[in-house]
This record gives structure tokens, sequence and C-alpha cells, in this order.
């Protein structure tokens, strides 16, 4: 019998170089919700150190281990990719795998910042949010999730069905910076 | 003129531009008025409402008079200040609101008619005959009215939206800016330091004293040297900061190509949204006329632009200038003009006790009470005790005094402050929060006094801002005292303008007053004064002086000026950037997009999706050939539909059920693991909201399914009842819509195809209608739902969004084996239709579970959102327009939504009223249109005749009233 | 406007969704009865000065907040998760 | 005076020295018939009407600051009757009606032009639902047109009719609507009010009302005591305020409408033009700046002034529909208090005080409804009764459910209509 072929959110569209930015589509791997149950944030922090390494992050910060990433992701909610969850969390949290909800691209390089100001209504600045860091906040009028990777990198996600959208508008962002020289 | 060893202008670097056709020459960094003085040009405008010959009276953003349109093609700009405009090479400027030439203006004739045209006359006239508004007077006035034009093209260039964070604000690069940038930027703090002009410097660059040791100009060089080498300091030039928001939010507009002869695809403007922790208005202060008879020549302009001139661009306005003041400012242009080696005619000061000269003759105690020229000053009248005397000029200097930039003070709706001492306002304190006012701006017109209160005012925000300010020396300068005797209109005969553009004169605001407009905002209104491009920067104070002269009042109990953003004008297409063609909104696509487009389906938009509207096949020349062959594919075989756009929400917990029930009208806390069950939302005043089905996926977890348009709304109020109003409650939401490409296959061989392609074939009896579960697809885990939107025996077949695309194109490929196929947003609304399912056409907000026939579905049994307000008297009432379905019985075959509803005999009009029809469809099924609509008493009348009426389609057919279940009313296709 | 959101810190007006007074979150019970019904879903104080209302973090963290504003200088006095208010 | 073209001649010829106060700045008396609170636009046709429909001459209207300075002053100027649902219906229309006669009747120049209003959809759903309104605006007596695409490609050429994100399909044109110069309506019903012997009184804020044994009596005022017979609050902007004088609490919630006008270009737009998928809407005046206005900036506000945002969205739904406006710069951006309504329309009624009137909950439609407004009000402040065209504007709908006019479909949150 045949298979059903996978395909990427950006598939096919990337990359994309304009002056001194670079977006690539990131693979994460598996990508689950995790959302803790009341009063079990506590239990909940200590199977995801047993499972993956990592504890519960603090609002705006992403946590990395081995290949994971657990990424703050709004209220009482946070995304871990990289690993599939860990069954045993499912008693302390709601779980919902999210693997194939988001498109998930870097956009890496000297004018990343740049670009991200003319698109996100946040401060980004390096000393404000730093590798680590990440937001919920929008990106153009699109909702997304923000992460700074390094001092010149940032992972973004936003919904699937708008990765098209996404690429758009970075595209528009970075050819307005790089017009600046 | 251009004047030797004048100017900060490189005399090597000739620009060559055009206005209205005529090749000039001018120099880099000159702007489009000081070339065309430098070229003796004093005609660049038209007033507005007498078409009167104007030339510049300002060398700033403020100017009212020389606008000009720049560029002839699709992308020209309409109403561009000459004196902001940069010359380029291939610059081509064309003056407007004028006909055939600026030179000869027929419209010109209107200035003869003045006497008929004073404030307000058209309220008081063209009212006969009625008709002649609309036909005639209104045509005529609005050609006559407007400036500039626009090309009526799209704007095809490049504009640019950002955003920037920044501790300190500076706005307005002068004296007080510069040094209140430096003691912040050397204090570690981050500084974004903005200026309008395309060369920072302010006031410096258009004046000749010292700061400390050297040339104004030298120490600005240095000073914005030393701040473009710290990293936390940022310049904006070419930036005006329009309009303060709050919580520390601006609007600035940053102009990057107008300078520019090719922009290389970049951006023409970006706007900019700045968000600082504290900011301060350096903003410098706005130099006023003095109104007297014929004050609008061309020629004659304010003292301080006759410098600006002069000293910056190191050009002469004319070559014999004289000069007409109340203040000891005026003095400075003829003392510069004479070091500059130009004739000066004479200074005429108002002042008795004036200051005496012997580089210029100095009239003490006289006034400027008339001009005369052919298209540009040629003399002038002076007044004084001695009587009149005739001067030959061409170029006069006027100085009302100075008004302080308090504009981005008043946007906040705070009044400024009169002070006498200065005969100006100045910003009120704490107008904006976290904005404090420094130097001219404040009222402090000395340059010594600009330093120190930009220094003084770094200080105090970096103390609120927790940083210490490191010891700056401020520089010493000018220190001389601001004297003068406020003079803001000569009396006398003879029209004296305010606000120049308006063409609003002393005249027009006694006329105001003596019609009882006394109220300042009634005169501004009644005379337009203040109402042009400019916003009355260089008028209001004098208007309201004489206002309140007058009406007997003093300045301060007249009232004040009043300021919006934004400072000076912005483009339609800077604060929109982005906004044209598929910008204004993100586009949602589902998986199958593509595959749905290679078929040839047109997209239709469902909120920010795209979905097909039908599935075009071989020889099917319309839509309803190919949505008819759609829905009998379904009724007779297969239909594949992709729903993924649908929303679908996680919902999960011990009190996972408990949500359920209070959300929905109906109970869930019977529902199985492993069944669906149709659910019914209200909003809390007791109107629909939404509908969909909810899945029980596990003891507890269930998936809620929404409408695609109300997926979002339906997300919050969960958020909202679980946050705000049960927090107590453990359930967890999560949005998966995302995360799983779903696919209704709808029709007799729905079950034979999934078998055809699960891992796993469905067991006989398994499966029942309503029924959920996994499922194996090739491989992939799924979820599969016996639910039906159709009517026929239906599935919807969910898998991971990666696979979504092939498996679409796999089930479209074993319908099309099975004689079905791909069905579009057409077919599915017939089919829905033929079942009396309801869709946001009938869920529109206003309709009740009442009005649908779902009454039964509110529960009695517990409370949920919008059950009290539900049981409101108006919600229940028996002549409510409810839902039927409609059939029509007579000649007319054609039933159209939006169409009201009569009984058979009545008349259509609202008084006869009695309901609407929803939504249309013809049924391929049963033959005929068939409609859903509402009807008051509607299923009481089932059987009876009613007249359907479309006035605006013009149509008009007989319906029988029947029960909106339109085929198989038994459901028995659907569970077998 | 900016709204600092208890979680995310300082964010744009743009982020967030607005809903009205925080009478909302009284939700009377069932059988309360008119009056209260009415005030609760249509009369609203409205004061021109300081009110307390609710916005939700729509392009943000997704909590739904209680704001302490004073509506005639849009001045923000406080901001608190809902859940928190409401518990 | 009597204003007309003969009027100017002879002024002008005169050198403009004969023209009189168009209303007087009398000092408030200590009693009057009917006080009216408030010197808007609405509360100036009542006065007007009651001294020209009821001859009820002894009338006051207080104005805490100067006539005409709220929304009448400060709108986008659209006059339109394209209202669906049965209460608006009859409303609008009469006051379309009272329109038409308007320059006549005042001897005023308010310059309504009936340039045709035009609401563009962009879905075939969209569609259904204008007909519905349009269909209902016949019913009422009113015009209604649709325009399909090629009909509107004729009308308005310069929409972007071929990259648009939601594509124009057509339009609802509604050809005697329009727009009207807003400030001199007001100043139109002043004169008017003041010739009939109404005393318009400025710079009288009313700090109480006075209420004995269910009646009201008069009010208190910055200018002192002054005692009435019947008492209107006509204050949209501050209803809550003024009616919590009396005790009352309204269905208002206030929010801020923000509207912009360009610098003047020659004439581009001839009609009023509505976007069907984001909230924008423009004319041109007839000086030849665009005025054009969105949605509400969504918070409840006094400050009269709104943010970035929404200021933002505005100017992309006009990109978006009409990108030949690009290069237009707008001049003044402004914003008004909004008395927001749970159903989006307004309450013209009694209260539950006996001689207590209220006026209120205009939205942002207020401004074409000042004729009919202050027609309806004199009606019901001098006879008590309702008249016929304003009789769905119950300030109890809420309670009972009964006419609820909801035209946006939104529900009962104010910020959404």
């Amino acid at each position: 019998m045949a298979e059903l072929t996978a395909k990427s959110p950006c598939a096919g569209r990337l990359p994309l170089t304009i002056g001194a930015a670079t977006v690539t589509e990131e693979t994460l791997g598996p990508m689950t919700s995790i959302a803790p149950y009341r009063g079990r944030q506590a239990d909940l922090a200590a199977a995801l150190a047993a499972a993956h390494g990592l504890g519960w992050p603090q609002p705006n910060r992403s946590l990395t281990g081995a290949g994971v990433r657990l990424i703050w992701f709004g209220r009482d909610q946070a995304l871990l990719t990289g690993a599939v969850a860990d069954p045993a969390l499912e008693d302390m949290a709601a779980l919902a795998d999210q693997s194939d909800a988001w498109a998930a691209v870097r956009l890496q390089g000297e004018a990343a910042e740049a670009v991200l100001a003319r698109l996100v209504p946040v401060d980004l600045r390096r000393a404000v949010f730093a590798p680590g860091a990440t937001l919920r906040s929008q990106l153009g009028h699109m909702p997304a999730s923000l992460t700074r990777l390094d001092d010149h990198g940032f992972l973004i996600l936003v919904y699937r069905s708008m990765a098209g959208t996404l690429l758009h508008d970075l595209k528009t962002a970075m050819e307005a910076a790089a017009a600046r020289g | 003129m251009r004047i030797a060893g004048k100017g900060l202008l490189d005399r090597s670097k000739p620009v060559a531009f055009r206005f209205d056709g005529v090749r000039y020459e001018g120099l880099e960094g000159d702007t489009l008025a000081s070339a065309l003085l430098a070229n003796g040009v004093r005609l660049m405008g038209r007033s507005f409402k007498y078409h009167r010959p104007r030339g510049v009276l300002s060398a700033g953003s403020e100017e009212p008079n020389a606008l000009v349109t720049i560029g002839r093609g699709a992308d020209r700009i309409p109403n561009t200040r000459a004196t902001v405009q940069e010359i380029f090479s291939g610059l081509d400027a064309v003056s407007q609101n004028r006909w055939p030439s600026l030179a000869v203006d027929l419209l010109g004739l209107n200035d003869l008619a003045a006497p008929f045209l004073g404030a307000g006359f058209y309220y008081k006239t063209f009212m006969w005959p009625a008709a002649f508004w609309e036909k005639l007077y209104e045509p005529a006035i609005r050609r006559a009215a407007g400036l500039g034009a626009l090309s009526g093209q799209a704007d095809g260039d490049v504009y640019d939206r950002a955003y920037a964070f920044c501790d300190l604000l500076v706005i307005g690069a002068g004296p007080a800016g510069l040094m209140a940038a430096l003691v912040a930027g050397r204090a570690g703090a981050d500084v974004i330091l903005a200026d309008e002009d395309a060369r920072m410097g302010g006031r410096l660059l258009s004046e000749t004293g010292a700061v400390g040791e050297e040339a104004g100009v030298s120490w600005a060089g240095e000073v914005l040297a030393e701040l473009e080498s710290l990293p936390n300091v940022r310049l904006m030039r070419r930036t005006t900061v329009v309009g303060p928001y709050d919580q520390g939010t601006f609007g600035a507009l940053e102009r990057l190509g107008h300078h520019l002869p090719h922009r290389g695809g970049g951006p023409l403007e970006c706007f900019w949204r700045i968000v600082a922790r504290r900011s301060i208005l350096a903003a410098g202060a706005l130099e006023r006329p003095i109104a007297f008879r014929d004050n609008d020549r061309p020629g004659i302009m304010t003292a301080g632009a006759v410098r600006s001139y002069l000293n910056r661009w190191g050009v002469s306005p004319g070559r014999a200038v004289t000069v007409f003041g109340n203040n000891d400012d005026a003095h400075r242009t003829a003392r510069d003009l004479v070091d500059a080696g130009v004739h000066v005619a004479g200074l005429i000061d108002s002042r008795h006790d004036a200051p005496q000269s012997d580089l210029f003759p100095v009239y003490r105690g006289a006034q400027v009470c008339g001009s005369a020229g052919r298209r540009g000053l040629e003399n002038i009248t002076i007044r004084s005790i001695a009587g009149e005397d005739r001067l030959q000029t061409d170029c006069l200097a006027v100085s009302g005094g100075w008004n302080p930039s308090l504009h981005l003070t008043c946007h906040m709706n705070t009044r400024p402050h009169w002070r006498e001492d200065i005969a100006a306002f100045v910003p009120a304190p704490g107008a904006v929060p976290g904005l404090s006012a420094a130097g001219a701006c404040n009222g402090t017109f000395s340059t010594a006094g600009c330093l120190r209160e930009g220094a003084a005012a770094a200080r105090a925000a970096l103390e609120d801002l927790g940083r210490t300010a490191p010891p700056v020396v401020v520089p010493e300068a000018e220190d001389d005292p601001y004297r003068i005797t406020p003079l803001w209109a000569v009396a006398g005969r003879g029209r004296a303008w305010l606000d120049f553009q308006n063409d609003v004169t002393v005249k027009d605001v006694k006329q105001a007053a003596a019609e009882n407009f006394r109220s300042v905002e009634h005169m501004k209104r009644y005379t337009t004064q203040g109402m042009a491009t400019d916003q009355g920067k260089s008028s209001n104070v004098a208007a309201l002086a004489v206002l309140a002269d007058v009406t007997g009042r003093s300045i301060p109990e007249t009232g004040a000026t009043g300021f919006r953003p934004p400072y000076s004008p912005v483009a339609i297409a800077a604060l929109g950037a982005g906004g044209s063609g598929k910008g204004f909104a993100p586009e949602r696509q589902t998986t199958s997009h593509a595959a749905s487009l290679d078929r040839g389906a047109p997209m239709i938009e469902a909120g920010l999706w795209y979905r097909p509207s039908f599935f075009p096949a071989p020889g099917e020349k319309t839509w309803r050939q190919s949505c008819d062959r759609e829905v009998r594919m379904v009724r007779e075989a297969v239909g594949i539909c992709d729903v993924s756009t649908l929303g679908k929400i996680d919902i999960q917990g011990p009190d996972a059920a408990r949500l359920l029930d209070f959300v929905y009208t109906n109970g869930f806390g019977s529902l199985q693991v492993g069944r669906v069950r149709y659910g019914l939302m209200l909003r809390e005043d007791g109107y629909v909201m939404d509908d969909g089905t909810t899945a029980r996926l596990a003891d507890q977890q269930y998936l809620m399914t929404t409408t695609t348009a109300a997926a979002g709304d339906v997300m919050r109020h969960l958020e909202f009842v679980t946050q705000g109003l049960h927090p107590d409650w453990d359930v967890r939401l999560i949005s998966v819509t995302e995360q799983w490409a779903q696919f209704a296959v709808a029709g007799p061989w729905a079950r034979a195809l999934l078998n055809g392609l699960l891992d796993a074939p469905l067991a006989d009896g398994d499966w029942p209608f309503m029924a959920c579960g996994e499922v194996s697809v090739m491989g992939v885990a799924g979820r599969l739902f016996r639910i039906s939107f159709s009517g026929e025996h239906a599935y919807e077949l969910a898998v991971p969004a990666r696979y979504g695309e092939a498996l679409f194109r796999e089930l479209v490929a074993r319908a099309e084996g099975l004689g079905g196929g791909p069905y579009g947003m057409e077919a599915l609304n017939v089919l829905r239709i033929e079942k009396g399912l309801i869709t946001h056409a009938e869920i529109d907000g206003r309709t009740t579970a009442f009005d649908l026939g779902l009454g039964r579905m509110l529960s009695s049994k517990k409370d949920f959102i919008g059950k009290t307000l539900a049981q409101r008297p108006g919600l229940l009432a028996a002549d409510r327009q409810r839902l039927v379905g409609l059939k029509p019985v007579g000649a007319v075959k054609l039933i159209t939504a939006g169409a009201h509803l009569f009984a058979a005999e009545a008349e259509p009009l609202r008084a006869n009223d009695q309901g609407w029809v929803s939504s249309t469809a013809f049924s391929p099924t049963l033959g005929h249109q068939i409609a859903l609509g509402f009807l008051s008493r509607g299923p009481e009348r089932l059987g009876e005749v009613v007249k359907m009426v479309d006035h605006l389609r013009g149509v008009e057919t007989l319906c029988e009233v029947v029960a909106p279940v339109f085929f198989d009313p038994e459901g028995g296709r659907a569970r077998g | 406007m900016r709204i600092s959101c208890p979680l995310c810190g300082p964010r744009d007006r743009r982020e967030f969704y607005y809903r009205g007074a925080a009478v909302a979150l009284q939700r009377p019970a069932a059988d309360a009865g008119e009056d209260a019904w009415q005030a609760y879903v249509f009369l609203r104080d409205n004061p021109a000065g300081v009110t307390r209302d609710l916005w939700y973090h729509a392009q943000g963290c997704g909590a739904w907040l209680v704001v302490t504003r004073d509506t005639a200088s849009h001045e923000i006095l406080a901001t608190e998760l809902a859940a928190e208010v409401a518990s | 005076m009597r204003f007309s073209g003969w009027r100017i001649l002879k002024e002008g010829l005169t050198g403009n020295s004969g023209w009189t106060p168009q209303w007087r700045d009398p000092e408030p008396k200590e009693a009057y018939d009917i006080v009216i609170i408030g010197g808007g636009g609405h509360g100036l046709s009542t006065a007007y009407y009651l001294a020209r429909e009821h001859g009820l001459r002894n009338v006051a209207v207080l104005e805490k600051g100067w006539i005409g300075g709220g929304n009448v002053g400060r709108n986008t100027t659209i006059v339109r009757a394209n209202y669906g649902l049965p209460g608006n219906s009859e409303f609008y229309s009469h006051s379309l009606k009272l329109w038409e006669g308007l320059e006549q009747e005042l001897n005023y120049n308010v310059m309504f032009s009936q340039r045709g209003v035009i609401n563009l959809y962009h879905s075939d759903g969209q569609r259904d639902a204008f007909v519905r309104r349009g269909n209902a605006m016949v019913n009422q007596g009113d015009d209604a047109i649709l325009l399909d695409r090629a009909a509107l490609r004729r009308k308005l050429p310069y929409l972007d009719f071929d990259t648009a994100r939601f594509p124009v399909l057509g339009g609802l044109y509604h050809p005697r609507g329009g727009t009207a110069r807003h400030d001199a309506v007001a100043w139109g019903y002043a004169r008017g009010a003041d010739s009939r012997g109404v005393d318009l009184i400025q710079n009288c804020e009313v700090t109480g009302i006075d209420i004995d044994a269910g009646r009201v009596t008069g009010v208190q005022t910055s200018r002192g005591a002054i005692r009435a017979g019947k008492v209107g609050i006509v204050v949209a902007g501050r209803s809550s305020q003024v009616a919590a004088m009396a005790g009352l609490r309204l269905p208002i919630e206030s929010h801020v409408l923000q509207a912009f006008v360009t610098e003047g270009l020659k004439p581009v737009i001839d009609q009023v033009v509505t976007f069907g998928m984001g909230h924008f809407y423009i004319s041109q005046s007839d000086k030849g700046g665009l005025v054009f206005g969105g949605d509400l900036d969504g918070y409840a506000s006094y400050a009269q002034r709104g943010n970035l945002p929404l200021v933002e969205h505005v100017m992309e739904a006009g990109m978006a529909l009409m990108p030949m406006i690009g290069k237009a710069r707008v001049l003044r951006s402004w914003g008004g208090i909004m008395d927001m309504s749970p159903d989006g329309s307004p309450v013209i009624d009694r209260t539950g005080i006996e001689g207590l009137y209220l006026n209120c909950g205009w939205c942002y439609g207020g401004f074409k409804a000042v004729p009919a407004s202050g027609h309806c009000f004199a009606h019901l402040l001098a006879t008590d009764r309702p008249h016929a065209a304003a009789a769905g504007f119950r300030l109890d709908r809420f309670r009972s459910g009964e006419g609820i006019m909801d035209e946006e479909a939104t529900g009962a949150q104010h910020n959404l209509h």
C-alpha cells in the first residue's frame, strides 16, 4: 500500500536570504502542548526533570536540554519540542500533540533584530530580550511565538496555515531593513 | 539671490531641478524654497479661497503658502512644502491650485469678490432653488476647492513601519535637544534623538551666535559626532515626532526617499512607533507674523525665515530688505543681513523704546500698514506719528514674536498656559506623562537658556530612570533677554491676513465675533482659521488675540490654542504601510489548498481561510453545473470535503464535562467515551452564539468543534469562563485546530471508501452514527468521527496536518474510483439546506434557540451561559420570526436570500413585514429551489402560502411554508 | 496605550481584546432575579475616572486581565490576572 | 435677520458692518417650562422643534461649554437611512426626510449633499445580508440599489478590484444618503431656536437635578439654580454622569471613536464609501479634505483621543480598499465620546422620574439622527407620548427583550456595535 507523504509547512519555500538576514525552516521534531492541572505544577516540574531533564519554564523563558526545548507558551502552558512527551506527564497536565500545528522558522543574521522591529510590537533589544528569552505576541497580524536562540538568531512559530503570510511578511521586512544598508 | 560667503552649503555641488517646467540650478542641501529664492523666484503658490499669489512665509514644515506637487506621474505627491522638500537632480515640482498657470490664475477673480465671500458666507446662501445646491453650487465649489490633486492611481511606492524602544526620546535637535541627548547619552541611557530636518542643529543652523568658543553650528557638529559614536544613542534625521500616545508611545514619521533621485525599491517613508520611558520635547519655537493690510504678498516672510535663508542657505530673499517687528529678536535679522552685505532699507519696530542701530534706519513706534506690488512685494507703507511713508523693498521680514512649539503637549487635550511676559503660550507641565519641555518650546528663547534647560531636563529624566547624570559643562552662549510688546494686527482699512492658506483676515474674525461666534472654537470653525494644512501654527495665537481684543476679554479669558495629532501631516500610505493588497490580513490555507487549485477550484474567503467553491469537471460551464453534480455525487456515491477550518479545542481535566455543561445549553455529562454530541452555545444575553459537535475522546478529554467563523470567539469565551467565572475548575483548553487536517467523507459509499484506506476496516455494527475513535490511516494515527453535515452516511477523518495534502489526494482518487469526488462550499451549502441544517446565515447573532426550533435544547436541569436572559419575554414571544422552510409554488420559481416575507395579499411595506429568507439553493435532489427563512409564527403556518419580495433584485415569489428539513426528514440515510 | 500583562510584561494595546467593565466577573446565580441580571449584562457605572475593566491578552499569553484604569486620562493604575481576582 | 444672496450682496457693498448675532447670550431665568441639558446637535434641535412644532418657547438649553461643541462638531458628517431593523428603519427614514428640507426650513445652508452612500460587500453571505437590509429600506419607503461588480467598477473605478485581500464584489447603494456640514447643523438649529425665543445658555454646567417626591423640579448649575417643569437630558458622551445626578444607572458605556481628515485635495471621491471587511468609511468634504474613520478604539474612555493601533488599522483598511489615497496626508485626527448602548441603538424615553426625560445611546450614529432625534424628543417632552417614529427607542427593552435593535448582531457587549 502507498504511504501518506508528509509535507512541512514551508516546504519548497525556504531558505531565503536578503541583506544581512536569512530565514530557514526549523525542524523541531515532536511538539507537545503541556498545561499543568491545578496544583500540579511542582509535580509536573519534577516529572519533566526526570523525563526530559528540564523544569517548568518561568513566563517568557525557554529551557533547553539534550535535543529538547521547553518553551513557555502562554498562561499555564508550555511547548515541549524535540522529544515525545513522557506519557507519565499526563497525570499532571493536559497534553496535546502540536507537532503539525506550527510553522517553525529560524531568522538569523546581523539584521534579524531590525527585521523583527518591523513586525513585532515588543522590545527585542539584546539587553532586554537575551538568548533563551521567549514571548507570545504577534508578528504582523499573526499570533506568534518568538524565542531568541543567540545574539542574532530567533525561532519563530506561527500557525501552520499562515506559513505563506509569515514568509511574505518576513520578506517585506527583510527588504525594508536591507534598503537601509 | 545667493550671498557670497554665507551659508552652510557646498558651492561646488550644483543640482538641477524644475519648477513648473522651468529648469533651475540649486546647491546640494537646498530646499526647493531656498533654491527658488536663490533663483529669484518668489511666487510659489496660490491661496485656497481668493487664489492670492503667495511666496514662502517660513523656512520649515509650518509653511502655509508654498505648497507644490512633486512629480507628475501616478506617484506624484501633492501639497508638499517647498520649505521641506530637499532638491535633488531631476526634481520636478509643479505649482498647484491655479489655472491656467501660477502667474495667471483665473480663479484670482475670487479676490475681487472678496467682500461677498467673507466668514461663513456659504451658510447664508446657495439655498435657492433647493435642487441647485447639489447640481450647480456644490460641484462648482468642490472644483474650486482643494489644493493639490491625487493621481487617482494606486500608490506604487513602498512604505515601512517599525517599532523602537528607548529610555529617553528627545524630540528636536536644536541647542536644547542636543544638550539633552548629550547628557543622557553620556550617562549610558538608551537615547533616540529625532529631528524633522535633514540636518540636525535646529536654530543653530540659522543663527550666527557662538556656543562656547566656537560658532553654534560647529558646536552642534561636534556634539553630533560624539552622539554618533555612542552605541546607546540613535539619531533619527528627517524624522518628525507627530504625536504622543498613552504610556510613552510616540508616532514618528521618517522620510527616507523624498530627497533621493533613485530609491532603488527602498521605502519612501517609515512610520515609527517609539516607546520611551521618558521624553523631552525640545521642538523650538515658530515665529509669528503680524497682520497688516496686504501682508500676504510674496516677499513678506518671517524674520527668522530670512535669517535661515541667509545664514543656512546663503540666500537673501531680497535686494532691499525691510524688517518689521515688535521684539528685539527682529533686530538680529537686520544685523545679520547688514553683516552679509545685504541692503537693509529699514527696521520698523512698533515699540517706542526699541533699540537704535547705526547699521540701518530704525523706525521706532512705527508700523507697517500696507504693501504693494504685482505678484510680489515692491513697497510698504509705514505709519508713525509723523504720518505715512512709503519704502521701496522687495522683502519684508516680519516678527510678531515667537510661539513655543508646544503642539505635542496639546495633543492629549491639555490646554497650554499663557505667559504675559513673552506674550505666548507655554506647555502645561505634565500635559504628556513622562514628557518635559526644554528650551524655546518651553518659552526659553536664549541659546544659553536652551542649553541649560536641555541639560536640566536630561538630568531630571535620568534621575527618574534611576541613572546618575555625568558632569557635563553647559557651554556659554548668547543669553539675551527676550523683550516684546505684543502687536497682533495693525489697525486700518483693507484686509490683513491671519491664516494665510485659508484666507482668514482680521475682518473675518471681527465679523465672526459680531455674529456671536465669540468662543474661540466657534470663531475657528466659522472662519476656518486654523483649519488649513498648518493647523494654524502661524495664525492661532494672533487670531485668538484679535478675538480677545474685539470681545473685550484678555487672551487667557478668551481661550487657548489647541492642536491635534499629527504635528505635521502624515501620508495614509505610511500609517497603513503594508495594508494594501494581500497585506491587509493574514491568509490561512488548508493542507488541500494546492491540490484544490490543481483541480481548478475557485477559492473563496471564509474568514481568513480560503476554501474551494466548487471543482469544475470537464465540460462544465457554470458553477451551478459543478455544484449540482457534486450534490448528486454525495447523495449517490461519495464526496470529499476539507473541513479542517472548523475550530478544534482540546478540553481536558476533571472538570471538563462541567465546563461543557456550562457553555452548552444541552447536557454533556452523559456523553460516553467514543461518542459525539451536537451542542448549542448561547451568549449571556440569550441569543445563539455558535453550534458544533463535541466528541468525548477519553474519560477526561473532549474535543470541541466550532464553526470556522467563531473559532476565535469560542476559544476566548471558554477562556473567560474558566479564568474569569470558574477559576476553581480544573480544566485545560488547548487549540488543536492547526494540528489536524480533517476531511468529510460523505455519501452511500463512504464506508466502502474508508475500508479501502484504513489499516483496519470498520467492522459492521461498529461506528454507529455519532461514534468517534482512533484509527490507523495508511500507517498514520488518525481520528474518525461518524458525523454528517450532508444528511448522508458520512465520516470526518482527521490526520496530523503534515499528511493532509497526501490524504486529500488519496481520498479524492478513491472517491473518483467509486463515482464520487471532491466537493466544495457551494455543494456543501446545498446539502445542508436540503437537510435544514443551520450555519451563520441562520445563527446571525439575532436569533434565539426558540427561533431556530432548538428550544428543547435549553436544559432545565442546570445553569448555563445565556439561560436566564434567554427566558426574557421578548425572546420567547409567539410572534417572533422563526425558522421555516420555503418552496416556490407560483409561476416564479426563484427564491433569493435577503428577500422579505409577507402575507400573500399584503403590500410589501415595513408594517406588513413578516420575515426574511436566510439561505437559498437549487436542490438538484428535489429538482426545485428551496430556502430557509424566518417567518413570524412560522412553525404554526406550515402549508400557508406567503409572498417573498426582493425589491433589490426585482423578484416576487409565492412560497409555501414548509418544515425546514427538505430531504430525508427521518434521518435514516445518515444513521443507516 | 500599553498594558502591563502580569505574565508577559508591558505590551501594546494592539495585543489585547477589550470586553468591558469587570462586573462581568460577578455573574449572578440563575435565580438572582431580573434586577441582578439587568445590572450584570446591561447597566454600567461607566465612570469618567477610575474604573476596572476586563482585557484578554489575545495575541499574547491568553490571560484575562482586570485592569484598573482612569478613563479620563488613560493612566493605568494596576493589572491583575482575572483568575486571581475571581478566585 | 433673514439670510440670502441679496443680504450677502448688500452687506458686501456696505462693508459687512450690518451682521448681527446669530443667537443671543441671555442670562438664565429663574424658571423655564422645559430645560434641555446639553447644547449639542440633539439638544438644539429638540429646543427648535419644541418652539416650532409645539409652540413651547419658555425653554432653555443649558450647555456647559459652547454650543455644538460635542459630537455634532466632531464627526464624519454622514447622513443616511440605511438601517435594517424595525424601530431604526422608521426613525432614520423620518430623519432623512427632515434633512431634505432643512436648509429652507432653517434658512441656513447646512450643505446637506445627497452624494449617495455605498456599502461595499465582499462575499456572497455579506451580499445577502445587505440585500436583506436594502429590502428593509425599500419596505420603509427609502431607496436602496444593489450594485454588482461591473456597476461598481463604473462608479468607483479607484477601488482595488484586482489584488484586494477580500475581493470587492459589489455594493448596496443608497442614493439619498450623503454628507452635511456638521457645525452648520448645530448653528442653524441654534439660530432657529433662539429666534423663536429659546434661551441658549452657554458656559452653564448642570451640577445637580432637583427631584421632589418622584418629580423633577429643576436643576442646579454653575450659574445658579433653575426651576423647570420638565427636564430633558441630551448629553451624549456624558449621559451616565448626568443621569446619575437623578440616581439613574444607564445601559451605556462610553467609548472613544477617532476620525481623520486629510489636507485639501481636488475632488477624487464623490460618494460616501464604506468597506465591508474592516471598519473604514470615507467621503470628501466640499473643502477637499478626505474625511474618514473606522471602528472604536475599543476601550471605555472619556479622553476624547485615541491610540495608534486603531489609527493604523483604519489606514490599512483604506489602503486595502482604495490604494490611490496613499499619498493623501492625514492633517488632523480627533476623538469623540460615544454613548455605546447594549444593542447599538439609542434611547428616547421617559425615566422613572416624572418630568425627567432621556435621550442618549447614539453610539456613533448620532449625527444623521440630529433632526429626528430633536423632533421626536420634543414630541415626547411636549406631549408625554413617544413619537411614532421613535417608539422603539425604549429604555426597558433590555429588560423585556422586546424590540432589541441589534443591527450589528454582536449582542450585549457595548463596544462591539
